[in-house]
């Protein structure tokens, strides 16, 4: 815990969901993070972007509390969690997804869904029958609906095609209720159809719930984000409302290229 | 069917899993001109790709490429019968590095791929040469697996959603970088959800649905019909 | 004729006398009274032949056989069937064993086992079965007569520590050793071993040096051997089977220097034919065991020896072992019991063999058999030396210890000389 | 003095037999993600067909090299057959090879009965030589098994890392399907892989039953302490087994001299000690 | 996010309808066949005693036997189906019991009202330290963490000769009688047998499908993302491994009065592989597999070597074990099915053996049972060591066996 010198955390204004300040992570030589600084306030969306290997991932990683940061201070809600476990994070409102799925693949979506949502301590018994939980059940068939998986409940997750599996993937982080949710590339894997119904799903989201979305599809990223944090060997070289970066020549010559609109 | 040179012919291809029927009664064929096909998640496309290179087996049906039957052979003489594969997922190797990957590929000396050819294509897998496969990001495992595929300097280049993960300027490198290479005289067999990644490279579009072939489009029509696009793909 | 019975029987449950039928298979609950006679008598048999002492256990099969042949498959005119099962030497495997002849079968006589931790599960076992008779094959704890004997369970062959008692005194006064050491794996029968050639020792005036207990399974003696003291007349071995090639070959590699002496299990058949250097180190090697070397001319000894090498041309070792000859005693004296009960077993809950059994006494091979209180038998011990003979390795006989009584109590592990 | 030199050699050689054993089956693992437990029965029968070639041919080194190339051949045979069928589910593979060694070990036993075998070494292995320290006086035979182990250390390390065909096998280790979609036949290339692990279990037998005979049983012995080794040193790591091999040499053997009757105890313990700091073994790669 | 008609999905390309949908006369039916199957099991395992031929043997040879060997393997096959822990281990805490009641009554007069409890507390206790280091490994590390546990038992246990009684063992003892019906008498033993079995078996079905069961197999799948929910994924593996403990303590106990005691023979490598073996036979990816297994084992060891098959037991095992492994993925209780397979696909399967041996690597168009890929890991877990499917790989690796993700 003895992390080298702190940066100071300003006093958390009411609202701030998330204060990172001089994050840093090292692997053996890359650095993958590099003295980052990020302040996230209630209720707004906000969109990474960068090129392959900037270091998006990582960051989500670090602050889902996957990954110990080799340097700076993370604070979620008001409380420093630095050095908090993955589980206590997840306790304070934060859902993730990942870039490549995770997901219970000898279990059926159902029951993936289920398991999403007894996450939380609190009102769960869990030696109670759990097929007799009608309740979650139920709310589990809601949440698989929303992306078309309603008729695959008792499907088992690993037959899902890989485009199925990223929509469960979306749902997962979606049911247990997030305060603060980030997404790796939700968009990735799905049919144009499909990233149609992500966009209503993002749209929609309740305003109370904070958004932070890595993507590759600038029709996402730079629709859904209200802000846009632009990352590149872990620095974050740019921020901005979509148009700055639309229209940030920086931008174009790291990351879009040649074309004005990415996809 | 005299010439078939380089050609892949699919015809009545059939795959299940289990009882259920995936694809069903596939055919089409591949020659000089790229070829792309596009669905919805779930129709399909994956299993077809699988299908060709052997690696799940299919029920009946025929793919010949060069006037070979390939189907029931081993993946590995599928690929030495000149097939190359990008799968979908990526599928990289954790225990090797990115060199290793390439090295172990191997190429004969003198084939229009080495691997330093690659390295010039992909100029950061040459940044993350001794890194573990499984800790480079994600879009960097996707060049890899291209460049992998590359390595066996394929006649015909069977690609499963290779842009996925890829910043949107890679995506234009890699498109470019493909298409100068059909210039060349490579065949492609694209499976892909990025629209305009799709047309750009190929000059037919097949369309899957619900494990059959739905339709077959000049890349240009599809482009141009927002009808067909909200009727096969659903985008409104 | 008998040649090729015995390889092909060897696991087979049904051993019939040649030409009789082949009767019931012992079902029912096994006791219908009335009429024995003519009907087969069926005995239940748990052999070891699985595990370390397989090849030990396929000897002691030979005994059998040969006991079989000398009564025709027949006893008391009523024919012979024996019931086979096959143990790995396991405490557990045998009582199931056991337990699958007594309820399955219904047998009502069983012979076995063959070592000391079966032997006294099955003793205990005995308890619980009392109209079964149990006649011990070839085990020796110390424990299975001693404490809280069972009244159906007889021991024709002496035990572990009555193997060894002899061999004390016979140390110092023959062979002038007063300082030993003692070297033996770590459990009840060398435990016994060791507290029978101690006590001898120890009364004569021996003097013990420092004991070394092995952990059992152990077969890498070389750190042990480096940290025996120097200062020792001879060392006291009890190991056996391959515990004994290893440590004999060992000892020559790390330049043991010191007369080894040795249990009863140290250089039976098993070593003396085995190939290697071991052939090297065992020459002059005195033990105590349970039988005599074959050359020895003592009671109807050589007799046993010849028929054995008629009977057994090739498939035998060279002479017989320990458990050839323990085995057919004890299954000897079984039948003989029988014969002397008049065939009744089943009727009287087996009243009347126990009551014969425990009165008769007969001349064995290697000397008078008789039961003392506890049904074990207090028997001969042949202090044997290994000697070369034209190049093959025999061993010769140098003491007779007659009818070595059996101790009031088990030997536990000692550490020094008992009190 | 002279007798911690002595135990301190005796774990140095004892190491080196548990290292010969153990190489073989952390090479497997490695590469191929298969735990053959029937690596202690390949040692058993390398040791008994030593034996037999010795008994009919007089030449040791034959013995050897028969050891060496039979157990190999059964090794591919069991893989090829039993194996390969079912080769991506790990745990149903360890489960057919304790299976096999059942069979393979009670076979043996049927055949070879319960007397003990040993591999009587040449003349010019045999004896005791001066090491010039201590005027101690060691087995020549056990110094040869010592100089084994290293240089087929050596010989394996290399062959893993500096080769394209070590590559090659870890990567079928990841993903086969992918392997083979490179244009790579990789089942020859596993089968030898599994003939080579499969040969230094049976080399180990025929050198190791020339210190310590051969009985039903030692399969046992062997296939619990070449597990205990790779288990300590890291499954699928040669520099891992060779490190694991030491400690438990050494550890057993000094228990034996001093405190023979928790030497049994000593071995496991050391392995649960070294699971509680690190679950992945001294050497265990994490990612 | 539906689409237009065209593209909705095929119906018939989509799983079996769920449970809600399957109302009406259809359910009623099932739930009868059901029961009635039930029933029929009840029936048979209560009237046993009464209509075997040999009761002495049948009940108390191979009824009992099989009831408290299929306690053990289900406490192994309850912790490797949810888990994915596959443990050579629950020897240990079946011998725990077994000696604390032992050691507690024989040599300290304790009543065993007070000496039972005592033993599998304690064996559970024993199962929960040992707990502490075992789940943090994975695979062949953990096969042999607990493999370690049970050998380091075996040995103190004849080490510690003064409480133990070394070799021997305890032996000798007197049952109990509870409620004046004595354990000596068989049809007694037999119901009480029975009655644990089947409260045993009660117990681990039940947890199996409550949260804690479900979050259980989530963390086999994906320890990351049970993090990211929220689990304490350490917490959950201890309590369960506990609760195996649990119930291979009871087994314990159970066997001790049926042996009428307990040596350190009980706990030797065999018997560990014993109880696998039984798992396997069974079928590990069901509950009853424990006691189908049990039964399995117990008559091949008894029938074995009445010579009706020309084989040694031991290699006899390893045969059948061998066999069921490769062609009877799902052993015995998945037996019918698996016949009712072969004899369908037998034609598919032969021609897809013959097509394997001309074709090289790939996979027989016939699934299942013929060797092809099947699309689960038999036992759920992976042999490999935590580096392969490990927290740290982030991309792509997974899919290596469990096919496209
Ligand atoms: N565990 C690790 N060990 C070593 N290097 C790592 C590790 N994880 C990530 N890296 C490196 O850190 C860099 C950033 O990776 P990260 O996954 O965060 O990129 P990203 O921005 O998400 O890229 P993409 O858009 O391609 O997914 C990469 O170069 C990668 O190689
Ligand atoms: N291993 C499997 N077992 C059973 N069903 C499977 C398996 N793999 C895929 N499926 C099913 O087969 C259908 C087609 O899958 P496939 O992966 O080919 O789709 P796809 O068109 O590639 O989709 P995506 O765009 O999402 O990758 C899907 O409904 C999927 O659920
Ligand atoms: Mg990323
Ligand atoms: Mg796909």
């Amino acid at each position: 815990m003895s992390a080298p010198p702190e940066p100071a955390v300003p006093a958390s204004h009411a609202d701030a969901v998330l204060a990172i300040r001089g994050l840093d992570k090292r692997f053996g030589g890359v650095r993958a993070v590099a003295d980052l600084d990020l302040d996230i306030g209630h209720g707004e969306r906000v969109s990474v972007i960068g090129p392959n290997g900037a270091g998006k991932s990582t960051l989500f990683n670090v602050i889902a509390g996957d990954h110990r940061p080799t340097g700076g201070r993370i604070v979620m809600f008001g409380t420093d969690i630095t050095g908090e476990s993955t589980r206590k994070r997840a306790h304070r409102g934060l859902a993730r997804t990942f870039q490549t799925s995770k997901l219970f693949s000898t279990l059926t979506v159902g029951d993936n869904l289920y398991l999403a949502l007894c996450g939380r301590p609190g009102s769960v018994r869990r030696l109670r029958n759990a097929n007799r939980d009608r309740a979650r059940r139920a709310r589990a068939a809601e949440f698989a609906e929303r992306v078309g998986l309603g008729e695959r409940l008792r499907t088992e997750v690993g037959e899902l095609s890989h485009g199925e599996q990223r929509q469960l993937e979306l749902v997962m982080a979606l049911a247990t209720q997030p305060r603060l949710l980030m997404l790796d590339e939700p968009a990735a894997g799905l049919s144009p159809a499909e990233r149609g119904g992500l966009m209503d799903v993002l749209t929609s989201l309740d305003r109370d719930v904070t958004l932070l979305l890595i993507e590759h599809d600038m029709d996402i990223a730079l629709v859904v984000g209200e802000r846009v944090v632009v990352m590149a060997d872990g620095e974050k070289v740019l921020e901005g409302g979509p148009d700055t970066v639309r229209s940030s020549d920086l931008v174009r010559r790291i990351y879009l290229g040649g074309a004005p609109d990415g996809r | 069917m005299g010439d078939e040179d380089g050609r892949l012919v699919v015809d009545g291809l059939n795959v299940y899993y289990d009882r259920v029927h995936v694809l069903q009664d596939v055919g089409f064929e591949v020659g000089a001109e790229p070829v792309a096909m596009v669905g919805r998640n779930g129709m399909g496309k994956t299993t077809l790709a699988k299908a060709l290179l052997g690696l799940v087996p299919a029920a009946s049906g025929s793919v010949r490429f060069g006037g070979q039957e390939l189907l029931g052979a081993s993946p590995y003489k599928i690929v030495k019968a000149g097939i190359g594969y990008v799968p979908q997922g990526r599928r990289i190797w954790p225990s090797l590095s990115t060199h290793e990957h390439l090295v172990m590929v191997g190429a004969k000396a003198g084939s229009r791929w080495t691997v330093d050819t690659v390295y010039d294509v992909f100029p950061r897998l040459a940044e993350r040469r001794d890194v573990s496969g499984a800790n480079l990001s994600g879009g960097e495992q996707q060049m890899l697996a291209i460049a992998r595929a590359l390595l066996t300097n394929p006649r015909l280049l069977v690609m499963d959603e290779p842009s996925e993960g890829l910043a949107p300027a890679i995506v234009e490198h890699l498109a470019s970088t493909l298409r100068s290479l059909v210039d060349e005289g490579q065949s492609v067999f694209l499976v892909e959800q990025n629209l305009r990644f799709a047309t750009e490279l190929g000059d037919h579009i097949l369309v899957m649905v619900n494990g059959r072939i739905a339709t077959d489009l000049r890349s240009e029509e599809l482009l141009a019909d927002e009808e067909k696009q909200n009727l096969y793909l659903g985008v409104a | 004729q008998s040649d090729e019975g015995d390889e092909a029987d060897m696991g087979s449950p049904d051993m019939d006398a040649p030409g009789e039928e082949n009767g019931e298979d012992g079902d029912g609950e096994g006791t219908d009274a009335g009429d024995a006679e003519g009907e087969p008598i069926v005995i239940g048999r748990i052999s070891a032949l699985e595990g370390p002492y397989a090849a030990g256990a396929e000897d002691g099969e030979r005994g059998v056989e040969m006991v079989l042949e000398e009564f025709d498959h027949e006893v008391a005119g009523r024919p012979i069937e024996v019931i086979v099962e096959s143990s790995d030497t396991t405490p557990e495997t045998a009582v199931d064993r056991a337990r699958k002849l007594v309820e399955q079968d219904g047998v009502n006589l069983i012979h076995g086992p063959l070592s000391g931790a079966e032997g006294e599960a099955l003793a205990s076992y005995a308890h619980d079965t009392e109209h079964v008779t149990i006649v011990d094959a070839a085990s020796g704890a110390s424990t299975t007569t001693l404490s809280d004997p069972a009244p159906n369970y007889f021991r024709w062959h002496s035990e572990g520590a009555m193997w060894t008692a002899p061999l004390g005194p016979h140390v110092i006064d023959e062979l002038g050793y007063e300082r030993v050491a003692t070297l033996a794996e770590d459990y009840a029968f060398p435990h016994a071993q060791v507290g029978g050639f101690l006590e001898g020792f120890c009364e004569a005036g021996g003097e013990l040096a420092s004991t070394h207990w092995v952990p059992l399974g152990e077969s890498d003696y070389s750190s042990v051997i480096a940290s025996i003291p120097d200062d020792i007349d001879a060392i006291f071995v009890a190991l056996g089977g391959s515990d004994a090639v290893d440590f004999l070959s060992q000892a020559i590699d790390f330049g043991l220097e010191k007369p080894i002496i040795g249990g009863s299990l140290l250089v039976g058949s098993d070593v003396l034919e085995s190939e290697g250097r071991v052939r090297e180190n065992v020459e002059g090697i005195v033990t105590s065991m349970v039988y005599p070397p074959s050359s020895a001319d003592v009671y109807e000894w050589q007799d046993f020896v010849q028929r054995y090498q008629e009977m057994f041309p090739d498939e035998g070792f060279e002479t017989p072992s320990n458990f050839a000859i323990l085995y057919y005693n004890s299954f000897k004296s079984l039948l003989l019991g029988i014969e002397e009960a008049g065939g009744v077993v089943e009727e009287d809950d087996g009243e009347s063999l126990r009551a014969a059994m425990s009165e008769m006494s007969w001349e064995s091979p290697i000397g008078p058999l008789e039961l003392n209180e506890n049904r074990q038998a207090e028997t001969d011990v042949f202090i044997s030396e290994v000697v070369e003979n034209d190049g093959e390795l025999t061993t010769e006989l140098r003491e007779v210890a007659e009818q070595v009584e059996q101790p009031d109590t088990p030997w536990e592990r000692l550490d020094e000389c008992p009190s | 003095m002279d007798q911690i030199l002595t135990i301190g050699l005796n774990g140095l050689t004892v190491a080196s037999l548990y290292f010969l054993v153990a190489s073989g089956l952390t090479l497997i693992f490695g590469m191929m993600r298969i735990v053959n437990l029937a690596h202690g029965a390949f040692y058993l029968l390398g040791g008994y067909v030593a034996f037999s070639v010795l008994q009919g041919t007089e030449s040791w080194s034959l013995g050897l090299l028969a050891a060496l190339a039979a157990v190999g051949a059964v090794g591919v045979v069991m893989h090829q057959v039993l194996l390969r069928a079912i080769e991506h589910e790990d745990m149903r593979v360890a489960l057919v090879t304790i299976g096999v060694s059942l069979i393979l070990a009670d076979q043996l036993l049927v055949y070879y009965g319960g007397v003990a075998h040993s591999v009587v070494p040449p003349d010019f292995l045999s004896g005791g030589m001066e090491l010039g320290v201590a005027g101690i006086v060691y087995p020549r035979y056990r110094i040869f098994v010592l100089g084994l182990a290293i240089l087929v250390g050596i010989a394996l390390w290399l062959f893993i890392s500096r080769t394209r065909f070590g590559m090659i096998i870890r990567a079928g280790v990841d993903d086969r399907d992918m392997v083979s979609a490179t244009g790579i036949n990789v089942r020859v290339v596993f089968a030898a892989v599994f003939f080579i692990g499969s040969a230094l279990a049976g080399l180990a037998g025929a050198v190791g039953a020339g210190a310590f005979s051969l009985a039903p049983g030692t399969d046992v012995e062997y296939l619990l302490y070449s597990l205990i080794v790779v288990i300590v040193g890291g499954m699928g790591s040669i520099p891992g087994a060779a490190i694991g091999a030491l400690l438990v040499g050494l550890v057993s053997q000094f228990a034996l001299g001093y405190t023979p009757a928790v030497a049994s105890i000593v071995t496991f313990a050391l392995m649960i000690g070294v699971l509680a700091v690190r679950p992945q073994g001294l050497l265990g790669r994490t990612a | 996010m539906t689409g237009p008609d065209l593209v909705a999905r095929d119906p018939r390309r989509n799983s079996p309808p769920d449970a809600d949908s399957r109302r009406g006369w259809r359910r009623i039916f099932e739930g009868s066949k059901g029961a009635g199957i039930i029933a029929a099991a009840v029936l048979l395992l209560v009237a046993f005693p009464f209509v075997v031929p040999q009761p002495q043997f049948w009940v108390v040879s191979i009824a009992i036997r099989s009831l408290w060997l299929g306690v053990v393997a289900l406490s192994l096959i309850w912790l490797a189906r949810n888990t994915g822990m596959l443990s050579l281990g629950q020897m240990t805490f079946f011998a725990v019991a077994g000696y604390t009641v032992g050691v507690l009554t024989t040599q300290n007069d304790v009543p065993y009202v007070v000496s039972i409890p005592a033993g599998i507390l304690l064996a559970t206790a024993v199962g929960a330290v040992v707990a502490l280091i075992a789940v943090r490994t994975q695979g062949v590390y953990f096969l042999m963490l607990t493999l370690a546990v049970s050998q380091l038992l075996y040995f103190l246990v004849l080490n510690a000769a003064t409480l133990t009684r070394g070799y021997q063992g305890i032996s000798n003892i007197t049952r109990p009688e509870p409620f004046g019906l004595s354990l000596d008498n068989r049809n007694v033993f037999y119901f009480l047998a029975l009655a644990i079995a089947a409260g045993a078996f009660a117990l681990c079905w039940y947890v199996s499908r409550t949260p804690f069961g479900l979050a259980l197999r989530g963390i086999r799948d994906s320890p990351e993302r049970m993090r990211a929910l929220g689990y304490n994924v350490y917490l959950y593996r201890m309590l369960a491994f506990t609760f195996a403990a649990f119930i291979a303590a009871v087994s314990g106990a159970l066997a001790f009065f049926y042996h009428g005691g307990i040596t350190p023979g009980a706990i030797d490598l065999l018997r560990s592989i014993d109880v696998l073996i039984v798992s396997v036979l069974g079928g590990i990816n069901s509950l009853w597999g424990a006691f189908a297994g049990a039964l399995g084992l117990t008559m091949l060891q008894n029938f074995a070597q009445a010579g009706w098959i020309p084989m040694r037991r031991v290699t006899l095992t390893g045969v059948v074990f061998v066999v069921v492994l490769l062609f009877f993925r799902g052993g015995i209780v998945d037996l019918p099915r698996q016949l009712r397979e072969y004899g369908r696909t037998g034609r598919r399967a032969w021609n897809g053996w013959r097509g394997r041996d001309l074709g090289g690597d790939r996979p027989a168009s016939g699934r299942d049972g013929d060797g092809t890929r099947p699309e689960r890991v038999a036992v759920g877990s992976k042999l490999s060591p935590p580096g392969r499917s490990g927290p740290q790989i982030d991309d792509g690796t997974r899919s290596t066996r469990t096919g496209e993700r």
